[in-house]
């Protein structure tokens, strides 16, 4: 995987065998359980899947955000341009934090701290990482407000977060997370609390920075393929704390490899398509993360499992040129000997 | 603000109904129960009479009794001749007091009337004595916040260590003693020869303590008043400690799990930044809304420690004129009392407007 | 407004200029100095055995719109007709608690959080047979739990589940009892309050064929309210979207899909992701700004303050729906005018 | 040896509460409510929440230690007492403590008259010296010493009053003579008397006689003539006064253990009744809120803003308060108020929630929605401040009782005794000691078990970021 570079773009971010263990009443919940994928500098990857799947905590992990307890890293390297953060000390880290990795979360209302207005939120950042003086980081606290579209920015940075609506609010967290143009923003779920004209906004938003700001990638960790779909450059895909399929956003769409994307896709309701009757669905339900099956994660609800799916875990497999599927009956087919990874 | 403001101003409306409803309320009770002023001084009477021998009225009843002019006297002294809500109103000074040429005297004038025992202005007594008690109690809150934050944090950041552990069994142990029995022990500790003897038994001052600060003796004068204090303060500390040191840490550990704090850890903040600056900042607001609260409480909490303590503040004021039966004085503690609580509440609010910014009264 | 819900033979439910406004008390006196329109006249019927859309952003007034109609709020003013089993038509605005509860049992309602809207002391047997001891009093506990039971198999659960907490089950299968609970009693109407919002996409499907087959085998009319314009587009027969407090557009939902005619409705389409990268779409229509607070609602149409097409005339007065094509309602004079 | 017996007495009594707390009560509980048709089962969530409760060792033993004490004491009448569990004489057999025990449930009457002196073998109409009859049956010849002595007193006294006035002459007056006369009747009669007492001392001498006192001989209400010293007496095990006496020398022993019964009871009561009417008013104003709730929650705040001790204080200064008045005064001034406002707060919660939407669209009725709905849910909150409130109210009875405006006076009360301790700081420290230890004791074991009930309903996650 590492040397199969058909664009030849340097890659960012590498996560290999990453697990990331939870204690739940006593028993471990294997959250994230062996995830590996990178990234590409100034790409934009969807990482998708469902509740439990262990996509928010993959990018806890990078960030070294895990609760402990109950939640530690169990293994896993980490390489962001070059360093592994996993063996970075607290204070390296920090400074990465903010810095080169910047984060946005999911609920707006509570990611902000209630007690300090905006303007102190975004400036703190500012003054810790880049020395700058209260001015000057007032100044570019009130630019980026501007930039990602707070009318009268320079009055609503002392407002405090309850007086902004929850897109606006949002936005605030873009401009925080992009205030010291990092060269990764990981985005968990920025649109999932917002109504679907706002969410339109944010994501347009977020695409523009990054087309205006430059060289920063973004990790869009999300459960709507929709989104994945017109937004990313490529996507994983998630279940089971370990990554399916990873694939450039066309090739997922139009040739998914893995059963577990097929059936994502077709328990889609289409409206640009012909009206189905009835949707295609994935039988059963997700798993709780105590108690994933042995062998391949999703054998239990897999409508083409095979005796051999019950027991060996399959590999990930890169089945065509950058389209990586852990299926033991997707096998490559485009480039002969395709590696495992 | 608007909002706000008429909150508060609705607020402050509402002390002079409970005012109102309160007072009445108690003095309803005063007037309606059996053992009245009457009583008292007819036994008193009685006792002076056969101890000098003097001569004795004899009731229609035939038994011994005052003279009917004398009860007369006395009921108009206390008022007695008159309905409950008339005299609620005389006493609240609505109503024009005959006894007095019809003038309006009474609490809304500032005039509580006079104290039965002291023969001097209710207020006068009350004034005299609120500074002792309060400056107990402030000091005494005081001492319980410098106690308690840090030690409520450290709590909370060490959650379910030895430290925790053992720490929780002394804050405890804390909570299972109420203040004025703390006291009670120290004095036995402290104040007797029994373990170590160095403090004083209870008491204000030493005896000779305005002697001492006429003739200048400063230094001793301090160190005489701190000496008396320390035991009182522990049992004002005791009453509230352990509920605030609780507050404080279960609080910090709620903030320390909020969204808001991973987010300033994620933008790379240092652990101490984060901790003692936005989780401690939200994890605050309760504490300081009790301050109202707590304010109110001190009021019943000085009855106990100045009893046991022998201190001559309102509490100890409060329960000489019940024993003594001293009307008017009684009337006049609980109007501070209940003006201290209702006030009490009403900062609780303005305090919370002021450290939270999301509040908003409607 | 003629025609939007007008009286016809078949409609279940006939909503006539519904409103719901809750008043705004302040001052030191908590005088009432003005009113959250939080439904502002909205009409619309609803078919026997057809399933009604109802979309828009959060508190457009959509979930409002339902808890009226089921009574779970007071209604200000305007008629909620609905029609029995056995065919009488009757305004449920003006019924109190006890001429409600009869017709509860042929309107019903399923929640959006399968989280908290079961009881979590409560086994699932007992949540599901609860309606039926309020409006089938008589059953034996035999006969309930073999109702409870078939309810059960009907909603693809098992029997023997009865007995289970709700915590024991996923969000899925909560929904699933839910949906049983709201079919024990045999409605006409189920009113769905964004039934599938909270579940995982692989048990979204699940669900909404579930309700798809249910309304097939027993003939049931839903109410059908949500956000996701692509779930309600495929189960719906017709679309209502709200905005605000108002309706601004109502028709059979592949015409509104494919042309939506109202502005907000254009801008809302084009706002919703397409899971196909080929069909990103360039001529995206961007709705500016967010939607404005009920509080301070904008004079006329409500929509004027981010229309692209606003003039000066949309301050005036609310416009009414008017029917632009065959079974085609638009609040809009401006595009109306236009189109037809 | 003594010693080792009065032991092994009192760990057969605590054995027996322990049983009867957990076993017989909870089987007697849950027969009642079955009967009744409530079902004893609790649902999942209430539980694991019972799991995790037990599972708090500290917690748990607290709870059973102070269930256990508590039931105990219930039999106190039984085991601490000046009167006998069963007393017989020459055929007649009575329960004096049992009769005391049963009048505790149940008024009897004037228990004291079931007992007379004269039935027993004692001269007099009061009742029954125990103490005494106990010594006499342990040692029976102590009867007939004591008998002996009378009898030699009296024949010294007739002797000595012959030798002053002896037998009137011819010469003497009618007056004399009648004086004479009057008198050696009487000393006749005492001789009589002295004979059925000779008869009684025959029944003790040949063991018709029977007396079971209690494990601890001493009631709470009893002045302990018996000991050398005035009271107040400090403790002394040799004198049979582990504790003490008070200053008017009274046993400690009792006033503590009868004090603990009615500390306790007191709170379990001001709290369960505080929980009535607080769950009554919270929930009527979180259900139906509007101006029902607007009105309630003024008329709350303005009650609330009494100062209650000292409106007790004031009240108790005049009326002297039974237990009961002194109950139901807590419960109007306070103890109601604070729930309300959880309960408030959690039925404005619960009614939001969809299912309890769900039981309206179903047209369930209101009174079953709140009790079968959302009471269950609310209450767990509020059921977690329980203990914290019995520690609060057994701290108000002590504070008033300290400061003299509590129980009638010669109640068991630990405020009393503290009252004393604090006037006799100095020079009977047992008197401050013995009741702050109980107190501290009690208390801290009733906050353990309200910890670990905190912890088992609402387990404060830590975790942490650096």
């Amino acid at each position: 995987m590492a040397t199969t570079e058909a664009s030849g773009r340097k890659k960012l971010l590498e996560v290999e065998d990453l697990r990331t263990y939870f204690d739940v009443e006593g028993r471990t919940a294997k959250a994230v359980d062996g995830v590996d994928f990178f990234m590409y500098e100034n790409e934009v990857l969807g990482l998708v899947g469902e509740s439990g799947s262990g996509k928010s905590v993959t990018a806890l992990s990078i960030m070294r955000l895990i609760p402990n307890p109950p939640g530690w890293v169990e293994r896993g390297a980490v390489r962001f341009r070059g360093k592994d953060l996993m063996r970075l000390t607290y204070d390296e880290m920090r400074e990465i934090r903010g810095k080169d990795i910047s984060m946005i979360f999911q609920e707006p209302m509570t990611a902000l701290n209630p007690v300090f207005s905006i303007g102190f939120q975004l400036t703190e950042a500012l003054q810790h990482h880049k020395a700058m003086s209260k001015r000057q980081a007032c100044e570019r606290a009130i630019e980026m407000l501007e930039l990602v579209g707070i009318p009268d920015a320079a009055r609503r940075l002392w407002s405090y977060p309850h007086e902004f609506s929850g897109g606006m609010r949002q936005r605030v967290m873009i401009a925080m997370a992009l205030s010291l143009t990092p060269h990764l923003l990981i985005a968990d779920e920025p649109t999932t609390a917002l109504d679907v004209t706002i969410q339109a906004q944010i994501l347009e938003l977020m695409l523009d920075l990054k087309q205006k700001t430059g060289d920063t990638a973004i990790l869009l960790i999300t459960h709507d393929l929709a989104v994945v779909a017109e937004t990313c450059e490529r996507v994983a895909v998630m279940y089971g704390g370990k990554i399916q399929e990873v694939a450039p956003v066309e090739q997922l769409f139009s040739r998914p490899g893995h059963p577990y994307t097929r059936g994502l896709l077709t328990s889609l309701p289409r409206p640009d398509r012909e009206r189905q009757a009835r949707l295609q669905t994935i039988p059963g339900i997700v798993p709780s993360i105590l108690d994933f099956p042995a062998g391949c994660k999703f054998w239990t609800r897999c409508p083409v499992k095979e005796k051999v799916c019950e027991t060996v875990e399959p590999e990930l497999v890169e089945v065509e040129p950058s389209h990586w599927c852990r299926c033991h009956l997707v096998q490559p087919t485009a480039t002969p000997g395709g590696r495992s990874k | 603000m608007h909002g706000m403001t008429s909150y508060f101003i609705r607020r402050m409306l509402l002390i002079p109904v409970t005012f109102v409803c309160i007072t009445f309320m108690v003095y309803g009770i005063m007037r309606l129960a059996p053992g009245g002023p009457i009583e008292q001084a007819r036994t008193q009477l009685l006792m002076a009479m056969q101890e000098g021998g003097g001569s004795l009225a004899t009731s229609a009843t035939g038994e011994l009794d005052l003279p009917q002019e004398a009860i007369d006297q006395l009921k108009v002294y206390y008022k007695l001749h008159r309905s409950i809500p008339v005299g609620y109103l005389i006493w609240l000074g609505v109503w024009p007091d005959d006894d007095r040429q019809g003038e309006f005297k009474g609490v809304v004038q500032g005039d509580f009337g006079m104290s039965y025992r002291y023969s001097e202005p209710v207020l006068t007594t009350i004034v005299s004595k609120f500074p002792i008690s309060i400056t107990f109690g402030l000091i005494g809150y005081l001492a319980t916040w410098i106690v308690c934050i840090p030690l409520g944090v450290k709590k909370a950041l060490t959650h379910r260590s030895w430290f925790d552990t053992t720490s929780s069994l002394v804050v405890f142990l804390g909570y299972s003693i109420p203040g004025f029995v703390a006291c009670l022990a120290l004095l036995l500790m402290f104040g007797t020869s029994l373990v170590w003897d160095i403090f004083p038994l209870g008491g204000f001052r030493s005896e000779n303590w305005n002697e001492m600060w006429e003739a200048g003796n400063f230094w001793w004068c301090v160190k005489d008043q701190a000496h008396h204090m320390v035991i009182p303060i522990i049992g004002y500390v005791m009453s509230g400690f352990a509920t605030m040191t609780i507050l404080m840490k279960n609080s910090l550990l709620d903030n320390l799990g909020a969204d808001y704090v991973r987010t300033a850890f994620a933008k790379g903040l240092s652990e101490r930044r984060v901790i003692f600056l936005h989780a401690l900042r939200n994890s605050m607001i309760p504490l300081c809304v009790s301050i109202g609260h707590a304010i109110g409480l001190l009021f019943a909490g000085s009855f106990l420690i100045e009893k046991t303590c022998n201190i001559p503040g309102m509490g100890l004021l409060g329960f000489n004129s019940l024993v003594e039966r001293d009307y008017p004085v009684l009337m006049g503690i609980l109007v501070f009392g209940v003006l201290i609580r209702l006030l009490g509440n009403i900062l609780s609010d303005v305090i919370l407007a002021l450290v939270d910014p999301r509040v908003r009264f409607e | 407004m003629s025609g939007v819900s007008g009286k016809s033979q078949g409609n279940i439910l006939d909503v006539q200029d519904l409103k719901i406004h809750y008043p705004v008390h302040a001052g030191v006196l908590l005088r009432k100095v003005g009113e959250v329109k939080a439904v502002d006249g909205v009409s619309f019927s609803v078919k026997a055995g057809e399933t009604l859309g109802l979309v828009g952003e959060s508190g457009c007034g959509k979930t409002t719109v339902g808890k009226g109609i089921m009574r779970l709020i007071n209604v200000t003013s305007g008629r909620v007709d609905f029609t029995t089993k056995a065919g009488k038509t009757v305004d449920l605005v003006p019924l109190d608690r006890g001429g409600m509860r009869p017709l509860r049992s042929e309107i019903q309602m399923i929640y959006q959080d399968p989280f908290s809207s079961l009881n979590p002391r409560w086994s699932v047997g007992d949540i599901i047979s609860e309606p039926l001891d309020v409006h089938m009093p008589g059953l034996s506990a035999g006969e309930r739990a073999d109702k409870v039971a078939w309810l059960l198999e009907k909603v693809g659960l098992r029997g023997e589940q009865a007995h289970r907490y709700p915590h024991e089950f996923s969000g899925g299968q909560r929904q699933r009892v839910g949906i049983a609970r709201a079919l024990a009693t045999a409605p006409r109407l189920v009113l769905a309050d964004e039934p599938v919002s909270a579940l995982d996409v692989s048990i979204q499907a699940q669900v909404i064929n579930l309700m798809q087959d249910l309304q097939e085998e027993f003939g049931l009319s839903y109410i059908f309210i949500a956000h996701g314009l692509s779930v309600v587009e495929h189960i719906s027969h017709r679309i209502a979207v709200m905005y605000l407090g108002n309706l601004v557009e109502i028709g059979p939902a592949r015409e509104v899909y494919a042309e939506p005619i109202h502005p907000y409705t254009r801008a809302l389409i084009s706002a919703v992701p397409l899971p196909d990268p080929a069909l990103k779409r360039p001529d995206r229509q961007r709705l500016q700004g967010e939607v404005p607070s009920p509080l301070a609602k904008p004079s006329g149409c409500p929509f004027r303050t981010r229309c692209p097409q606003a003039i000066a005339s949309c301050a005036e007065q609310t416009p009414p729906l008017v029917e632009v094509s065959p079974s085609r309602f638009v609040a809009c004079p401006v595009v109306a005018g236009a189109g037809g | 040896m003594h010693i080792v017996i009065k032991l092994l007495e009192l760990l057969v009594v605590l054995l027996l509460g322990t049983l009867l707390t957990t076993r017989g009560i909870p089987w007697l509980l849950a027969r009642c409510l079955n009967a009744v048709g409530i079902s004893t089962s609790f649902s999942p969530v209430t539980e694991k929440r019972i799991r995790r409760f037990k599972a708090i060792r500290r917690g748990y033993w607290s709870f059973l230690l102070i269930t256990v004490l508590f039931v105990t004491s219930f039999f106190l009448e039984l085991t601490v007492n000046s009167k006998a569990l069963r007393i017989s004489y020459d055929g007649k057999t009575a329960y004096p403590a049992v009769m005391e025990w049963v009048d505790l449930f149940w008024v009897l009457g004037d228990i004291s008259s079931f007992c007379k002196k004269s039935d027993f073998g004692q001269v007099g109409d009061s009742e029954v010296d125990y103490r005494q009859f106990a010594r006499y049956v342990a040692e029976p010849s102590l009867v007939r010493s004591e008998l002996e002595k009378s009898k030699s007193d009296l024949d010294a006294e007739r002797s000595a009053y012959l030798a002053k006035n002896p037998e009137p002459g011819a010469g003497a007056s009618q007056y004399q003579m009648r004086r004479h006369q009057r008198q050696m009747e009487k000393f006749a009669k005492r001789r009589e008397g002295l004979a059925t007492l000779e008869k009684n001392a025959a029944v003790f001498e040949q063991g018709r006689v029977s007396c079971w006192m209690p494990v601890y001989p001493v009631g709470p209400s009893d002045l302990r003539y018996d000991l050398p010293s005035n009271p107040p007496n400090r403790p002394s095990l040799e004198q049979g006064a582990p504790f003490g006496t008070d200053l008017s020398g009274r046993d400690v022993v009792p006033q503590m253990l009868y004090g603990f019964r009615i500390s306790i009871a007191f709170a379990l009561v001001v709290s369960g009744l505080g929980y009535v009417f607080g769950i009554l008013v919270g929930g009527v104003q979180g259900y139906y809120g509007g101006w029902i709730d607007i009105f309630t929650q003024r008329f709350v705040e303005i009650w609330g803003s009494i100062p209650f001790l000292f409106t007790i204080m004031i009240i108790a200064s005049m009326v002297q308060p039974s237990f009961w008045m002194l109950t139901l005064l807590m419960v109007v001034l306070t103890s109601w108020l604070g729930i309300t406002y959880y309960v408030r707060a959690e039925f404005y919660r619960e009614k939001a929630k969809d299912y309890v939407q769900a039981a309206i669209g179903s047209g369930v009725s209101d009174w079953r929605i709140i009790t079968r709905h959302i009471l269950p849910n609310a209450l767990v909150p509020v059921v977690t401040f329980a203990p914290f409130g019995i520690v609060a109210y057994i701290g108000s009875l002590v504070s008033l009782d300290f400061l003299g405006f509590g129980l009638p006076p010669g109640t068991p009360s630990w405020g009393a005794l503290l009252r004393q301790g604090l006037e006799n700081v100095k020079f009977y420290p047992h008197l401050t000691v013995i009741p702050t230890v109980a107190l501290a004791a009690t208390l801290y074991t009733v906050v353990t078990i309200g910890e670990a009930v905190r912890e088992a309903f609402d387990p404060k996650v830590f975790s942490r970021l650096r």
